[in-house]
C-alpha cells in the first residue's frame, strides 16, 4: 500500500465535490426507512452521523452512537449488487412487423458513471466473485461489464462490525485489501486515505491531503484489529465442500425447513447471489415485446422446474441447494466460497435463520 | 288504446350500472301499476365481519365495500374510528385527505361522464362506440379519470383499494419530487376541466325541473368533502352523530333494497320521505364554497345552480371534477414532507361517527369500539341506499310525463337515463338485497 | 457467433414436418445470409429458440453439422412455449440464438463402437449424434442403439429404428416396461437388452439420455461389464433461461447443464447424478 | 376473427373490472384485438353469447349465481377468475366461518325475503376454471398480459414466487426485520410489485398465497413480535380467507387455548 494520507472530515464534502466534478453521480450510505442504504448523495449532511446499526437473526434496528463519526455501522440490506448487478433489466428488444418478420435489438447501455461512497470490504469481495462469474466466462456480459468499468469505488473499513458478521472468518475483512479507487478509515476526526488506482490516486492528489501521522496510522490500525476480534460468528472453515456434500441426508435440512419461509430473503441480500431468470413482456398490441432479465432465487419453485417435474419442490431440497451452492459448490465453479460473511443473509432471513449455525451443525458435525 | 295496455318492461342487467341490478314496471291502463328497482347484489355482510376486528384492520376492509369509492369508505371509516379515540391528526394530513378525496371525485366522475352517462345522451352503446366519434372528448375523460387515478396512487400507491391510508392519517407521505411532477400533469389539465363542462352542458337533455329533497354535509370555509354538518333543504342542519334521529332505513315489503327516508321533524314525529344525496345536492347547498375560476366557468355556460333538474347531475359532476382539479393544484403547490404522516392512535372504547361525500353523496359510519380498539358494532350508510327511494319515485314521475304510450325499448332507455343520474353504485350497497317477487 | 453476447437472430421456418400428433421437426435458416454462413455447431449442442412474444426454450440441433443449408430441430409439444411453436408454419419467423453447450464425444469415439442407450419418449439429443455417425460409418465401428419406453405405444419413430436396424453393423434393441399386443420387442426394463447387445467393453464410447435413474442404471450395469467411466457420457436437462452460464438455473452441483454439459462425461456429475434435489 | 370477449360480474366490489375500465388507452387498443360482447359497466350487454373468453370477477353467494356461473362456463371458451373474490371467495366468505344466518338477521328485518347461500365460495367450486388471476385488486398489467397471452395462443405465465423477493428487487427495507411490523409477504404471492412494504408497512396478503408456504413459521415469527393468537389468526383471516392454507392456519390460532 503507498503512502497513507489523512483528510479531516470537514473536508470531506470536498471528496464528493471532486467526483460530482468529474462526471460521477455520487452514491452514500443514508438512513432511510429504518436502515442503511445506499442513495444518491449530494451533501456529507445525509450520511448517517451518530448511527449505529444492530443486527441479530431476524433483527435490524439503527440505534444512536456517540460522536461525530459517519460511518460507525456495519451495513445495510444491500450491498453493490443493486448497482452492478440490477434487479431487473431489458436484455433485449424485439417488434414483429405485419409480415411477422421479427427484428431484434439491443437495448441502450446507458450506465452512468457513479461513485460509491463507504463501500465496505465484504462488498468489495463479493464484487470480485461477480466479476468472475459475469466476466471471466466464455461468453462476458457487456452490460455487466459497463457499469463496473464505471465505478469509482470509495471503500471505508470496518470499525463497528454487527453481530452478524463473520467476515474475519471468511478472510474477506474487516479491512479493504483490493478492489477499491480510494480507501478510508474513520478516526474521530478525520480520514486515513489509502490509494487503490490510477483513478483514485488523481482524485486523491486533487484533493490536497496531508500526510497521515504515525499515530494516525496505528490508531487505524488498532480499530480495524478490534474490530476483528469483535467478531463471534464464524463458519467451520473456509472450505465446506466435501462436509456439506457427504451430509446431503442430515436430519438437520429437514429441522430448518420447518422454519425456513423460502422466501428468497436471503439470496436477495446476499452481495454474491446472481441466479436470474428470463420473461418475455409483450406489448398489448403483440407488436414490441421487451425481453427482460429479473434476479430469481433457487427459493422459488419455478427456479428448478423442468417440464411436468420441480427437482426441488420442497423447502429442505431448496435450502440445501442454497447452503450447499453458497458455501459448496462455489468452490468448483469460482475457486472460493460465495460467503464473503457479510451477514444480511442472517439479519434479513425474516424467520432469524442463521445460515453459520445450521452449517456449524451440517457440516461441522455438530449435534443435529 | 293507450289505456288498455298492459306492458311489463323487465331489464335483466341494468347497463352501464356498476354493479348489476334491474328495473321492472308494469303498467296498468296508463298509469305505472308497479315499478321496482331490482338489485341482484347479493348481501356482502361488511358491518358483520368487521365486529372483533382490530381498529387497524377496517380502512382495508372497508375499501372492499366498493372498488369505485375505496377512499370514501376509507375516510368516512377513519374519521370515525379518530372520533372514537378522540384524536385529531393535524392540518397536513387533514390536507391530504382533501387531496386523496379530490383524487377519487376525479376518477369515479370522469369514469360516470365519459363510460357511463354521456354514452348515454348521445345514444351509444359505449364509450368505446363513442370514441370513434369522440375521440378528443372520450380521450380526455379518459386522462382525466386517469388523473383522479393518479392522485390516489400519489397517496395510497394504487388507485384501486388504496394502502396508504391509515387511522391517525397516512402510512407514508409522498416524496415532494413526486408531488411536484403530478402538480404539472393537473396543471396542465386545467383547461380540458373547463372544456368538460362546457360540453356537457351543451348536451342537449331533457328539461324535467321537479321538487325534491336534497341532502349533504355543509362545511364553514370549503367545499364539503371530509367534514362539515349534515344539512337539508328541509331546513334540516345537525350534527352528524345526530343522523339516526332524522333517517331510517327500512326493509319495505314491496322494495328490493333497504330504503332510507329524511324524517325532518325527526324518526319519532314520523312523516318520511325520500332525498337526494351526491353531486347535485352538494352543489345546490355549497355554491358559495366554490372558487370563482369555478363559478365564472359554469356561469358561462348558462345554467344555474342550484337547480331542480336530476339531468343536470353529470354537469354537476364536471363542475365537481373542476373543481377537484383545482382544489388538488392549491393543496399540491403547498406540498412538503410532514414531521410524521401519521399520528400513533391510543385505542379506548367508545363510539365514533364519520360522514364523507363520496362521489355518489353522504356516506355515513359508525363504529362502537372497545378499550382495545376492536370493533363491536358498525353501522355502514351508503349513498345508494339513501338514493333508492328517491330513484323510484323519480321513475314513476319521468316515465309518466316521458309518456307511458312510447314503445317499450324507449320507455326502458328513458328509464335507464333517469337511473344513471344518480350512479347508482350498487356493489356499494352494504345493504341493497334481491328480494323474491311478490306478484299480485 | 458462440461468444457473442445473446440476442437472437431471426430465422425462418423452411419446412415444418409432423413427426407424430405431438412432435414436429423444423428445418430452419438464419434470415441473414452472413449469420447463417457463421453458424457452426456440432452434435449434442443446443439452440435457444424464441417464440415472439412468449419466451424462449432449449432445443437440441437434430441435423448433420456440414449440412449448411438447413438445421433442424425436432420439438416435442409439452407446455407452454412448446405447445404454442407447434402452431407455427413454414415461413413464420422465430428467434435463434447458439449454438451453446459441450456436443457429444465424436472424436473420441472415432474408430471405436458407438453405443446409444436411451429411455423415455424420442430423445432428440441422440439422434442428431445416430445421423452423425451414420453419415460416416467408416469412421466409426459397431453402432448399436438400446431404447426403452415406459409402454410400447409411447414409442415413436418405430420405422426410423426399423430403418436402422437394416443397417451394416448396427444393432437396434428396443424395449418396454409395459407392453400391449403386437410387440415384437423385448419387454423389461432397458439393462435387460445390455445382455443381448454386443458390447466390447475395452472400445467402446455410451451415449446415453433420458431418466437419471435409467441411466444411472444402465451406467451401474456398464460399468460393471468393465466400461470406463470416461467413456460414458450423458446428456443432462435443467430448467435453463440464459444458456450461457449466468442464470444459475441449470446447475448441478458445481456443474452448468448448459455450458458444462448438456453432454458429460461420467465422472463430471457421478457424484449426484439421481440424487433428489440436484 | 377477434376473439370474443365478456366479462361478468357476481359478488363483488367491482374493482377487479377496473384493471379494465381504468385501462385507458388500453382500453381502447383492448377493443380493436377483440370483440368485447358483454361486460355489464361497459355498456356491452350479450350475456348470452358464446364467447371465446370469460373474465369472472366475484364470489357465488346466491343461488341465481350458482345457476349463472354454470351456464356461462357452458358457452364460454376459456374460463378466468379474477380476484380474490372470484379465486377464494373474497373478503365475504368470512361469513363461511361465522353463522351466517344469524349475520343476515342481525342486518336485515326480512332475511327470509332475501335469496342468498349460507356461504361465499369461489367460481372453481362450481365450474372448471381455466385460469386464475389473484389480486384486491388484480391490476392492468395482470388482465392486459393475460389477455396478450391467449392472443398468442399461449396460457398466461403462472407466478407464484412470494411477495419477499420482488420486495427486494424494488430495494425496499423490510419492515418486519427492521421495523417489527408483521408482514405476509413470505407466504404471499406475487403480482402487486410489493406494494405495502415499498411504502413502509406490512403485507396483507391481498393477492393470495404463493406456493409452498410455510404459514406456520410466519405465525410464530408474529407470536415473537408480540402478537396475540387472535390477532395473528386475522392476518390470515383476511381478503383471502377462503384460501385453504390461510384459513387453516388463521382458525388454529383462533382457537382459544392458542393465545
Ligand atoms: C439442453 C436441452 C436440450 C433439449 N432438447 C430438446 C429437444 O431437442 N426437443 C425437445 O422437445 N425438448 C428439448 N428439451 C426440453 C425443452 O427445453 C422443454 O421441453 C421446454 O423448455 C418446455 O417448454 P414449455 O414452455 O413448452 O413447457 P412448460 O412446462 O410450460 O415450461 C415452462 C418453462 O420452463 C422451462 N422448462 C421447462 N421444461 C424444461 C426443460 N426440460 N429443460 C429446460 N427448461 C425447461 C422453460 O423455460 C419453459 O419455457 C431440451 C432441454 C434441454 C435443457
Ligand atoms: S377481489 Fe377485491 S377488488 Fe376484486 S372484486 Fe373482489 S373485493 Fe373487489
Ligand atoms: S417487508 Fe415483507 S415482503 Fe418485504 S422482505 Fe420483509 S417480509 Fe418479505
Ligand atoms: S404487498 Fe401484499 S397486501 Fe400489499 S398490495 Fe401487495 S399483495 Fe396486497
Amino acid at each position: 500500500m503507498s503512502r497513507r494520507l489523512y483528510l479531516p472530515r470537514g473536508r470531506l464534502q470536498l471528496l464528493i465535490e471532486r467526483l460530482s466534478a468529474d462526471g460521477y453521480r455520487c452514491i452514500g450510505p443514508q438512513a432511510h426507512a429504518g436502515a442503511i442504504v445506499f442513495r444518491p448523495l449530494v451533501s456529507v449532511d445525509s450520511l448517517p452521523k451518530g448511527l449505529g446499526d444492530a443486527q441479530s437473526p431476524g433483527r435490524y434496528r439503527l440505534e444512536p452512537s456517540r460522536g461525530e463519526r459517519l460511518f460507525a455501522w456495519a451495513n445495510g440490506p444491500a450491498a453493490l449488487k443493486p448497482f452492478t448487478f440490477p434487479a431487473r433489466e431489458t436484455v433485449w428488444r424485439v417488434k414483429r412487423d405485419a409480415a411477422g418478420r421479427l427484428a431484434f435489438g439491443e437495448t441502450e447501455q446507458d450506465a452512468p458513471p457513479l461513485a460509491i461512497i463507504g463501500v465496505r470490504a465484504c462488498d468489495l469481495a463479493a464484487l470480485a466473485l461477480h466479476d468472475r462469474h459475469f466476466l471471466e466466462g466464455a461468453v462476458p456480459n457487456p452490460r455487466y461489464r459497463r457499469r463496473r468499468e464505471r465505478l469509482f469505488l470509495v471503500a471505508v473499513n470496518c470499525s463497528h462490525p454487527a453481530a452478524t458478521c463473520f467476515c474475519r472468518a471468511t478472510g474477506d475483512g474487516p479491512g479493504a485489501e483490493s478492489g477499491f479507487d480510494l480507501l478510508l478509515d474513520e478516526l474521530e476526526d478525520g480520514y486515513l486515505v489509502s490509494v487503490g488506482s490510477e483513478r483514485g490516486h488523481a482524485v486523491a492528489e486533487s484533493l490536497t491531503l496531508q500526510t497521515a501521522s504515525d499515530a494516525q496510522i496505528a490508531q487505524a490500525a488498532e480499530q480495524l484489529a478490534e474490530a476483528a476480534a469483535a467478531q463471534q460468528r464464524r463458519l467451520p472453515s473456509r472450505n465446506l465442500r466435501d462436509s456439506l456434500f457427504s451430509n446431503l441426508e442430515h436430519p438437520r435440512w429437514t429441522d430448518v425447513a420447518e422454519r425456513c419461509l423460502a422466501c428468497g430473503n436471503c439470496t436477495a441480500v446476499c452481495p454474491t447471489c446472481f441466479c436470474h431468470r428470463e420473461v418475455d413482456e409483450p406489448a398489448l398490441d403483440g407488436v414490441g415485446s421487451e425481453h427482460l432479465r429479473e434476479w430469481d432465487s433457487c427459493f422459488t419453485r419455478d427456479h428448478s422446474y423442468i417440464h411436468g417435474f420441480v427437482v426441488r419442490a420442497e423447502t429442505r431440497l431448496r435450502y440445501r441447494q442454497w447452503l450447499t451452492h453458497k458455501l459448496g459448490s462455489w468452490h468448483e465453479q469460482l475457486g472460493r466460497s460465495g460467503c464473503v460473511g457479510c451477514g444480511r443473509c442472517i439479519t434479513w432471513c425474516p424467520a432469524g435463520i442463521d445460515m453459520t449455525e445450521e452449517a456449524a451443525r451440517i457440516a461441522g458435525g455438530g449435534p443435529p | 288504446m293507450i289505456d288498455s295496455r298492459e306492458v311489463s318492461i323487465k331489464v335483466p342487467v341494468l347497463a352501464r350500472v356498476e354493479g348489476e341490478g334491474a328495473l321492472e314496471m308494469s303498467i296498468r291502463n296508463g298509469v305505472i301499476d308497479q315499478l321496482r328497482l331490482r338489485i341482484f347484489e347479493p348481501p356482502r355482510l361488511f358491518e358483520k365481519f368487521l365486529e372483533g376486528r382490530s381498529y387497524s384492520d377496517v380502512p382495508d376492509i372497508v375499501a372492499r365495500i366498493c372498488g369505485i369509492c375505496p377512499v370514501a369508505y376509507q375516510m368516512s371509516a377513519v374519521h370515525a374510528l379518530e372520533q372514537a379515540f378522540s384524536m385529531q391528526p393535524g392540518p397536513w394530513v387533514r390536507e391530504m385527505r382533501r387531496l386523496f378525496y379530490c383524487g377519487e371525485w376525479l376518477q369515479s366522475h370522469a369514469l360516470h361522464i365519459h363510460l357511463l352517462a354521456a354514452p348515454d345522451f348521445l345514444h351509444y352503446h359505449s364509450a368505446i362506440e363513442m370514441a370513434k366519434e369522440f375521440p378528443q372528448e372520450v380521450r380526455r375523460g379518459l386522462k382525466l379519470q386517469e388523473l383522479g387515478n393518479a392522485i390516489v396512487r400519489l397517496l395510497g400507491a394504487r388507485s384501486v383499494h388504496p394502502i396508504g391510508a391509515s387511522v391517525g392519517g397516512f402510512v407514508y407521505a409522498p416524496a415532494p419530487e413526486q408531488a411536484a411532477a403530478l402538480l404539472g400533469r393537473l396543471r396542465r389539465a386545467v383547461p380540458e376541466a373547463e372544456a368538460l363542462v362546457h360540453w356537457i352542458a351543451g348536451i342537449e337533455l331533457p328539461d324535467e325541473p321537479e321538487a325534491f329533497i336534497t341532502v349533504c354535509l355543509r362545511h364553514p370555509g370549503e367545499y364539503p368533502m371530509n367534514e362539515g354538518r349534515i344539512v337539508a333543504s328541509t331546513g334540516l342542519d345537525i350534527d352528524i352523530a345526530e343522523y339516526p334521529d332524522y333517517f331510517r332505513e327500512q326493509q319495505a315489503p314491496h322494495a328490493t333494497a333497504l330504503h332510507s327516508h329524511l324524517y325532518p321533524e325527526g324518526v319519532a314525529a314520523g312523516g318520511g320521505t325520500p332525498y337526494l344525496v351526491g353531486p347535485i345536492a352538494r352543489l345546490n347547498h355549497n355554491l358559495d364554497r366554490l372558487p370563482a375560476a369555478v363559478r365564472v366557468n359554469l356561469d358561462q355556460t348558462g345554467i344555474r345552480f342550484p337547480s331542480n333538474n336530476m339531468f343536470h347531475s353529470a354537469l354537476a359532476r364536471a363542475v365537481e371534477i373542476h373543481y377537484a382539479l383545482l382544489e388538488s393544484i392549491r393543496i399540491l403547490e403547498r406540498y412538503s414532507l410532514p414531521e410524521v404522516a401519521a399520528v400513533a392512535p391510543t385505542p379506548r372504547a367508545g363510539v365514533g361517527f364519520g360522514a364523507t361525500e363520496a362521489p355518489r353523496g353522504l356516506l355515513w359510519h359508525r363504529f362502537q369500539l372497545d378499550h382495545t380498539g376492536h370493533v363491536q358494532k358498525a353501522t355502514i350508510i351508503p349513498p345508494t341506499s339513501q338514493n333508492q327511494a328517491r330513484i323510484e319515485e323519480d321513475l314513476r314521475r319521468s316515465l309518466a310525463m316521458y309518456g307511458l304510450d312510447r314503445s317499450d325499448d324507449e320507455l326502458r332507455l328513458h328509464g335507464e337515463m333517469v337511473i344513471r343520474n344518480y350512479d347508482p353504485c350498487i356493489s356499494c350497497s352494504t345493504h341493497f338485497l334481491k328480494l323474491r317477487v311478490e306478484r299480485a | 457467433m458462440n461468444t457473442e453476447f445473446p440476442i437472437p437472430h431471426e430465422a425462418v421456418i423452411v419446412q415444418r414436418i409432423e413427426e407424430s400428433p405431438d412432435i414436429f421437426t423444423w428445418r430452419l435458416r438464419f434470415t441473414d445470409p452472413a449469420v447463417h454462413a457463421a453458424y457452426r455447431f456440432m452434435p449434442g449442442q443446443f439452440n435457444m429458440l424464441y417464440l415472439h412474444g412468449v419466451g424462449e426454450v432449449p432445443i437440441s440441433i437434430v441435423s448433420d453439422p456440414e449440412d449448411d443449408r438447413l438445421y433442424d430441430h425436432t420439438i416435442r409439444m409439452v407446455g407452454r412455449v412448446t405447445r404454442a411453436m407447434a402452431q407455427l408454419q413454414s415461413g413464420d419467423h422465430i428467434g435463434v440464438r447458439g449454438a451453446y453447450g459441450n456436443p457429444w464425444p465424436v472424436e473420441q469415439a472415432r474408430g471405436k463402437d458407438v453405443i446409444i442407450a436411451t429411455g423415455g419418449l424420442g430423445c432428440a439429443p441422440v439422434v442428431s449424434v445416430i445421423n452423425y455417425v451414420l453419415r460416416r460409418r467408416e469412421q466409426y465401428g459397431r453402432l448399436v442403439i438400446m431404447q426403452g419406453v415406459r409402454h410400447s405405444a409411447d414409442l415413436i419413430w418405430r420405422d426410423r429404428y426399423e430403418q436402422w436396424a437394416r443397417l451394416p453393423d448396427t444393432q437396434v434393441l428396443l424395449t418396454a416396461d409395459q407392453s400391449g399386443p403386437g410387440w415384437p420387442f423385448r419387454t423389461g426394463l432397458i439393462t435387460r437388452l445390455i445382455d443381448e447387445a454386443d458390447i466390447d467393453a475395452g472400445n467402446s464410447v455410451v451415449m446415453m439420455c433420458g431418466p437419471e435413474g435409467m441411466m444411472r442404471a444402465v451406467i451401474d450395469d456398464l460399468i460393471g461389464r468393465g466400461v470406463p467411466e470416461a467413456r460414458l457420457w450423458l446428456s443432462m436437462e435443467r430448467n435453463m433461461q440464459c444458456g450461457i452460464g449466468h442464470c444459475g438455473h441449470c446447475q448441478i452441483g458445481g456443474q452448468f447443464v448448459c455450458k458444462d454439459g448438456p453432454v458429460f462425461a461420467y465422472p463430471q456429475v457421478k457424484e449426484l447424478l439421481g440424487v433428489k434435489g440436484f | 376473427m377477434r376473439p370474443k370477449i365478456a366479462v361478468h360480474k357476481f359478488s363483488s366490489c367491482d374493482g377487479c373490472q377496473l384493471a379494465l375500465l381504468n385501462a385507458g388507452e388500453d382500453l381502447l387498443a383492448l377493443s380493436e384485438l377483440v370483440e368485447i360482447v358483454h361486460f355489464a359497466e361497459a355498456g356491452y350487454l350479450d350475456d348470452e353469447a358464446e364467447v371465446d373468453i370469460a373474465f369472472v370477477e366475484g364470489s357465488v353467494t346466491t343461488p341465481q349465481e350458482e345457476r349463472r356461473i354454470r351456464a356461462i362456463r357452458q358457452r364460454s371458451g376459456r374460463l378466468i377468475t379474477l380476484g380474490a373474490c372470484a379465486t377464494a371467495g373474497g373478503l365475504q366468505a368470512l361469513r363461511n366461518l361465522a353463522d351466517g344466518e344469524q349475520w343476515m338477521a342481525d342486518i336485515y328485518p326480512h332475511p327470509e325475503l332475501i335469496a342468498h347461500l349460507p356461504t361465499s365460495t369461489p367460481i372453481a367450486d362450481h365450474v372448471p376454471v381455466d385460469f386464475e388471476i389473484w389480486g384486491c385488486p388484480v391490476n392492468t398489467r395482470q388482465v392486459t398480459g393475460a389477455v396478450r397471452s391467449l392472443l398468442s395462443g399461449v396460457m398466461p405465465r403462472v407466478d407464484q414466487e412470494k411477495v419477499c423477493l420482488e420486495c427486494k428487487r424494488h430495494n425496499s427495507v423490510c419492515v418486519m426485520v427492521a421495523g417489527g411490523q408483521p408482514c405476509m409477504g413470505p407466504v404471499t404471492n406475487t403480482g402487486c410489485g410489493a406494494l405495502c412494504p415499498s411504502v413502509g408497512r406490512g403485507c396483507y396478503a391481498c393477492f393470495g398465497p404463493a406456493e409452498n408456504v410455510n404459514t406456520a413459521s410466519l405465525a410464530r415469527r408474529f407470536q415473537t413480535l408480540g402478537m396475540a393468537g387472535a390477532e395473528i389468526g386475522h392476518r390470515f383471516l383476511h381478503i383471502n380467507n377462503g384460501a385453504p392454507v390461510f384459513n387453516g392456519e388463521g382458525r388454529r390460532w383462533l382457537e382459544p387455548d392458542h393465545d
